[in-house]
């Protein structure tokens, strides 16, 4: 199909304008997209910054670094920044503000001015964020359980939860936005299930976005208050059940976990099929079961207060339900795979992330089971398994899924390819680096090491080292991309509109796209991932593999 | 259609293809919003719900610390108000001139107010003078127990956050005065004013709970 | 260096264990469970994993025009493959559902020991009187229900050697229980993030055979016992007031403070011993501590030198994790 | 020319509901503002807080489905509205299953209140 000549278009939404203002107050989706990657990338130095340095100290057991309040204030920076500030903005304010307009043919989001708006609503939340971290830090890990946030910690917490509580706005507005735009902005003839499913898995985390956030919203809203005011919410002392914060907190919480898996599930849909040529396995099975996690991730947040002394019943209806949240997860890895099978594959960089991506996620999702498991749970409650848990799916596979998608829309984004090698390079030393890291943290958590431990037993200090050194080659392996994709803006070969002979309507209009996406909107005719295909029974005795 | 369109209608974005478009998308987009606000207060309510079960004779004592006359009266207030603002789209609507779009508005802005000066002048304040404030003027004696400043915490959360919205209301109603006037609307395009109805009715609705949650809580008959 | 060498050479010794001692009549179960969860860990990761590698290689795209061929979606693959994890998942849960309403329910015959929980510390109090701070002795074989509850935020009691584990919470008791199966020294920790010395919260249960135990409650008492009545004068005096937590910051928390050298206001270091802790009780101003105001009254002729060496025994047992940890 | 897919099947023109009906509703969201105000004062029992919540749902009906028009509204919206009262729902259900039906006894008051509970149970 795109057969003209590697070319720049003369003007594209990188070059229609210039300066400061230009990109301050502009309302192109694609612009917003890049400004929310700018500053997620700075979150994520910071909270991996934060991650490095408690790696550093957990090198020996008596703390090899600082302060037991000092590391505290790093793992709940971490914690915070990570979640709130980099997970869950990560693919749909970047990536998702990029593509959806490109993906269903539209010329822009619904609303474009409340998009630039939630960008300066996450920006004030980043700023109290970091404040908050330069001017003293906040102690209470990411969870802010009161008693301890309300009325003991010394640190600055309502900072902390005022950034939370603006950024959480931030999240509102933007699946707002997708909502509508998903409904109402599509391209004549695109259907439903003609989506890509990176839409259908936006889709889903939108409908997260608007139904979960508000609630956190007024949580860390009560929060704030009781430790202002000292009224007696959450404080035991005057009638109040610290364990009701736990309930509202992981109402959004957890389905927040989902906020940040979804998306990442989405991406691996896209690069599976473009990298290996071939229809999704299933489709309708994918599209849905990125609905249905979203609809069952509601109800399962009990399974984080297994031993807060639940009462029976409701511990076994949050467990039976944790277990059901896990058998979507389970149709999309299999689909996913399946559809491998007898395809064309390559592997490029994006393919190498997406397939480690899938091998991760299975790891840390069948560790989910252990946790959805009360017996187990209540001996790896507050342990490391939990860190290695969330690790394995949040960076091995959310953090991995991010990284292929923006490679994989690199050349879209900025027109120009970055360098294939180095870009494999770093995939592997990720995916090394992190098994490192958090495989050692499995075996400390059934061993009985809690987490949030500044300092901790002896027997343990093997495990930690190993832990440690993985993270030192993780961060390598991190900085590499940060490195080749920067040179890349400028100095990259000249990408062309369809470096990788993908589908996808974002495939058809050049790289960098225009201001307006598409010169005529188009007319969908065709199934997403239409990849040209030969119908088996035409070679009987093929080994799955033909050519033209 | 696309990229030749001739004249923009007024209001007409350019990422949209048709104004029915818009229309919808501008409908849609709000009533996803009112679903998070939906949730927003409904955390409120959980919390509520938890609390009222756990001190519920508390609660009652600190129920009958409110005036039932300002509470009723106001959501009569309020109802009236969503009345008038029905009427002022519906006049948008209908092309009437607009001279009784304004009025309309306006009658609505004064309701809104008066709701918020009666919430201010004869509640309110009536709760700093007698010490009814929990973190800012608290007289805790008289058998305030800890469950009756909780509930009073609720109280102030839940109007509070209630006069916020009436507030943003306020504002909103006056954007939509000064739209008019400068002759924005036409019965063809009134989108706004229709956006802006759904959320002042949805302002107007969480009143209607908040009433009998807060001022009736176990009845105000002799020996409640 | 030696640190870097630590996990190679710990590897190459089987230094690392894998496995925490099992040390109730709980863990049996839930170790097999855990046996099982790993099984099914391993055999889908290894299964995702390998079938991926075999098509890595098998469908490599060898040509740039290549053509692959199509492969249809048979309602019968995706029902299989919603339905066997489902079943799994099903007999998972019964299984663990199981083990966790049967161990729910401590035996009649329980001992009930009192335990609260307050930053950093751990408050044990026996039936037939001796309290225990930060270790817990109790004997072989016989149920022990643990009622717990908290001074101020939220603790977690998480004894890993018999997979027992539930939150301490303020303003209202919870419990736990568990039946030891083999005598020894086992871990206590603070499972529940608490504040700044959330990881110094930590403690030792002693398992003793009922011949050991019925000698320490007899015997132990003695040796013991000053640091007991320590603690009550402890709050008889008020002291507790100010030095109950670090979180009031109106005085150092005691915990640990013995034989843990001290900067003072002066600038001067010292190790603070039997005979620092005598002055800053009798004469506080003397040993002024930066950060602190000073607030602590002197208790000059209201504290006897009997009452002083209890107190002394008091603050000194709370320090003495370093001694039972080695 | 391929129309876009759901406004062809769900576009519907503004629809101008009557003064009368205006009217109407709003007579009778009074009427029900005096009678639960009115009822307060009757002793029901525990049947007061149900009485009151039932007429604060029937308002509420009345007001989305005519002055939110919602009556003349398409499926969206109604799915929309549904599925955030679903999603309140199983907030406060889940949240109480566990709140509500936890048996534990409160402390009274702090450490001292503990240890006196403590000394007592011994
Ligand atoms: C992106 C983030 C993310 C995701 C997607 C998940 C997914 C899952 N999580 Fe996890 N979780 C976290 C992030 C995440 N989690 C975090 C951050 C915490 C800790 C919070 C804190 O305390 O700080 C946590 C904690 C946590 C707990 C609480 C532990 C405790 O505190 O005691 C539990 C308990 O049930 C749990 C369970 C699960 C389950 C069952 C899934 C499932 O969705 C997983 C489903 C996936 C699979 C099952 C793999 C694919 C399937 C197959 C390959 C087929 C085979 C399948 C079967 C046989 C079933 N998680
Ligand atoms: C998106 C979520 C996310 C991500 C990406 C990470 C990334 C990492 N995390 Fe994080 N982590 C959490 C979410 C996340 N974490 C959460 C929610 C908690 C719980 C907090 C709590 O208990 O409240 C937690 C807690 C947590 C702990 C447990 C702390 C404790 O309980 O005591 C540890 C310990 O090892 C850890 C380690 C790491 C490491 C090594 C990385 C690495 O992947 C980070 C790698 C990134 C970089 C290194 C930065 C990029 C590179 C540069 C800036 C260049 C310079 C750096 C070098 C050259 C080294 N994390
Ligand atoms: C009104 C508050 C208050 C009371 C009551 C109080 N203290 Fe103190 N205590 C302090 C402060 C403040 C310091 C820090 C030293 C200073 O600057 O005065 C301190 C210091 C100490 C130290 C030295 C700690 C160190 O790190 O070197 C000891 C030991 C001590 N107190 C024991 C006691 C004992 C025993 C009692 C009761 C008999 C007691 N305190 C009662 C406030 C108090
Ligand atoms: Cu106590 Cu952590
Ligand atoms: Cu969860």
């Amino acid at each position: 199909m795109s057969t003209e000549a590697p070319a720049e278009p003369a003007v594209n939404y990188l070059n229609a304008s210039y300066g400061i203002k230009s990109w301050l107050l502009t309302l192109d989706h694609k612009r917003i997209g890049l400004l929310y990657l700018a500053t997620i990338t700075l979150m994520f130095v910071v909270g991996g910054l934060a991650a490095t340095l408690m790696r550093l100290h957990l090198v020996e057991p008596q703390g090899a670094l600082f302060e037991p309040e000092t590391y505290n204030k790093m793992f709940s920076s971490h914690g915070i920044i990570m979640v709130f500030f980099f997970l869950i903005p990560s693919i749909p304010a970047t990536l998702g503000n990029f593509c959806i307009p490109l993906m269903i043919g539209a010329r822009d989001v619904a609303f474009p001015r409340l998009n630039l708006m939630s960008w300066y609503l996450f920006v004030t939340g980043c700023a109290f964020v970091l404040y908050d971290t330069i001017s003293g830090g906040v102690d209470t890990g990411w969870t802010f359980y009161p008693p301890y946030s309300s009325l003991y910690a010394q640190s600055h917490v309502v900072a902390a939860a005022l950034g939370i509580f603006i950024a959480g706005f931030s999240s509102i507005l933007t699946g707002l936005n997708f909502i509508v735009t998903i409904h109402k902005m599509r391209a004549p003839g695109m259907t439903w299930f003609r989506l890509p499913l990176f839409i259908w898995a936006l889709y889903a985390t939108s409908l997260i976005f608007v139904l979960g956030t508000p609630v956190i919203a007024v949580t860390v809203f009560l929060l704030g208050l009781e430790r202002l005011l000292h009224v007696g919410i959450f404080d035991p002392a005057v009638g109040g059940d610290p364990l009701l914060f736990q309930h509202m907190f992981w109402f959004y919480s957890h389905p927040a976990v989902y906020i940040m898996i979804l998306p990442g599930m989405g991406v691996i849909s896209e690069l599976i099929t473009a990298f290996s040529r071939k229809k999704i396995f299933g489709y309708s099975f994918v599209a849905f079961s990125s609905l249905s996690i979203a609809v069952i991730s509601f109800i399962v947040w009990g399974h984080h207060m297994f031993v807060t002394g639940q009462a029976l019943y409701a511990g076994l209806v949050f467990s039976v339900l944790s277990f059901l949240v896990a058998i979507p997860s389970a149709v999309k890895v299999f689909n996913w795979t399946a559809t491998l099978y007898r395809g064309s594959i390559s592997y490029e960089a994006p393919m190498l992330y997406a397939l480690g991506f899938i091998g991760l996620f299975t790891i840390g999702g069948l560790t989910g089971l252990f946790l959805a498991s009360l017996a187990t749970d209540v001996h790896l409650n507050g342990t490391y398994f939990i860190v290695a848990h969330f690790h394995y799916i949040m960076v091995g596979g959310a953090v991995m899924a991010y990284l292929g998608g923006i490679h994989f829309w690199w050349p879209k984004i900025c027109g120009r390819l970055y360098p294939d090698m180095w870009a494999r390079i770093s995939a592997a030393i990720i995916f090394i680096g992190f098994n490192l890291t958090f495989f050692p943290q499995f075996m400390l958590g059934y061993l009985g090491m809690p987490r949030r431990y500044a300092v901790y037993a002896p027997e343990f200090q093997v495990l930690n080292v190993l832990s440690s050194a993985g993270a030192s080659i993780l961060g390598i392996g991190y900085v590499i991309p940060l490195v080749y994709l920067i040179w890349s803006m400028r100095y990259g070969p000249i990408a062309g509109p369809n470096p990788w002979k993908a589908k996808g309507l974002e495939w058809t209009i050049p790289s960098p796209p225009p201001t307006e996406n598409f010169e005529e909107i188009p007319i969908v005719t065709e199934d997403a991932y239409n990849y040209p295909a030969i119908e088996p029974h035409a070679y009987p005795d093929s080994q799955g593999v033909a050519s033209v | 259609m696309a990229a030749t369109h001739p004249a923009h209608p007024p209001g007409f974005a350019h990422q949209f293809e048709t104004v029915e478009q818009q229309r919808d998308a501008g409908h849609l987009g709000m009533w996803i919003f009112l679903a998070t606000e939906i949730l927003f207060f409904g955390g409120m309510f959980t919390a509520y719900t938890v609390y009222r079960s756990l001190h519920l004779q508390e609660f009652i004592r600190g129920s009958h610390e409110l005036l039932v006359k300002f509470g009723a009266t106001n959501t009569a207030v309020l109802i009236c108000s969503s009345l008038t603002m029905a009427l002022a789209i519906r006049s948008a609507q209908t092309g009437k001139s607009r001279g009784t779009v304004i009025s309309w508005l306006l009658l609505t802005w004064v309701l809104g107010a008066a709701f918020l000066a009666i919430k201010l002048r004869y509640e309110w304040y009536r709760d700093w003078v007698e010490g009814l404030i929990p973190g800012v003027s608290w007289m805790g004696g008289g058998g305030h127990t800890p469950g009756v400043k909780m509930f009073m915490c609720f109280y102030f959360f839940m109007t509070g956050l209630h006069a916020l919205h009436m507030v943003a209301g306020l504002g909103i109603l006056t954007v939509l005065v000064v739209m008019t006037a400068r002759k924005r609307f036409s019965p063809n395009y009134y989108a706004p004013l229709e956006i802006s109805g759904l959320y002042w009715h949805f302002v107007d609705i969480v009143w209607i709970f908040l009433f009998p949650l807060l001022y009736l809580i176990g009845g105000r008959y002799p020996g409640s | 260096m030696k640190v870097l060498l630590q996990p190679v050479i710990g590897i190459l010794a089987m230094n690392v264990p894998f496995q925490p001692p099992a040390a109730s009549t709980i863990a049996e179960g839930v170790d097999r469970l855990y046996l099982v969860l790993s099984g099914i860990t391993v055999f889908f990761s290894v299964l995702i994993f390998s079938i991926i590698f075999v098509f890595m290689v098998k469908y490599r795209r060898r040509k740039e025009d290549e053509i692959p061929v199509a492969t249809h979606t048979p309602l019968l693959v995706e029902l299989a493959w919603t339905i066997i994890p489902s079943l799994i998942c099903a007999v998972l849960f019964v299984w663990t559902a199981a083990i966790y309403v049967q161990n729910g329910r401590p035996p009649r015959s329980s001992i009930e020991v009192f335990v609260i929980g307050k930053q950093w510390m751990w408050h044990l109090q026996h039936p037939e009187g001796p309290r225990e701070i930060n270790e817990l002795h109790v004997p072989v074989g016989v149920p022990i229900k643990l009622t717990m509850t908290s001074q101020d935020v939220i603790h977690d009691f998480y004894v890993p050697a018999f997979r027992v584990k539930k939150d301490v919470l303020p303003g209202r008791f919870t419990s736990l229980w568990f039946e030891a199966t083999e005598t020894g020294t086992y871990h206590l920790f603070c499972a529940q993030y608490c504040g700044t010395n959330h990881s110094e919260m930590i403690g030792w249960i002693y398992v003793m055979s009922s011949s050991d135990y019925a000698n320490w409650l007899a015997g132990g008492e003695k040796s013991e016992s000053l640091a007991q009545l320590g603690e009550r004068l402890f709050s008889q005096y008020g002291c507790d007031n100010c030095h109950a937590s670090e979180s009031n910051a109106r005085a150092p928390s005691l915990v640990g403070v013995y034989g843990r050298p001290q900067k003072f206001a002066t600038g001067e270091t010292r190790v603070v011993d039997e005979s620092l802790i005598q002055q800053a009780i009798l004469t506080p101003n003397s040993v002024r501590l930066p950060n602190y105001q000073p607030l602590m009254p002197t208790y000059q002729g209201q504290i006897d030198q009997e009452q002083m060496l209890e107190l002394i025994a008091y603050i000194k047992s709370l320090g003495s994790e370093e001694r039972k940890g080695q | 020319m391929v129309e876009h897919p759901e406004q062809a099947a769900d576009y519907h023109p503004p629809h101008i509901v009557p003064v009368p009906i205006y009217v109407a509703v709003f007579v009778a969201l009074i009427i029900f503002t005096a009678l639960t105000t009115g009822i307060a004062y009757i002793d029901l029992g525990k049947w007061n807080t149900v009485v009151a919540l039932v007429i604060a749902v029937c308002k509420m009906v009345l007001v989305v489905l005519f002055f939110m028009h919602v009556k003349y509204s398409k499926g969206l919206t109604r799915i929309v509205i549904l599925g955030a009262f679903f999603w309140l729902g199983i907030m406060i259900t889940l949240t109480c299953s566990d709140e509500l039906t936890r048996h534990w006894e409160i402390v009274p008051q702090g450490w001292s209140a503990g240890m006196h509970i403590a000394r007592q149970l011994f």
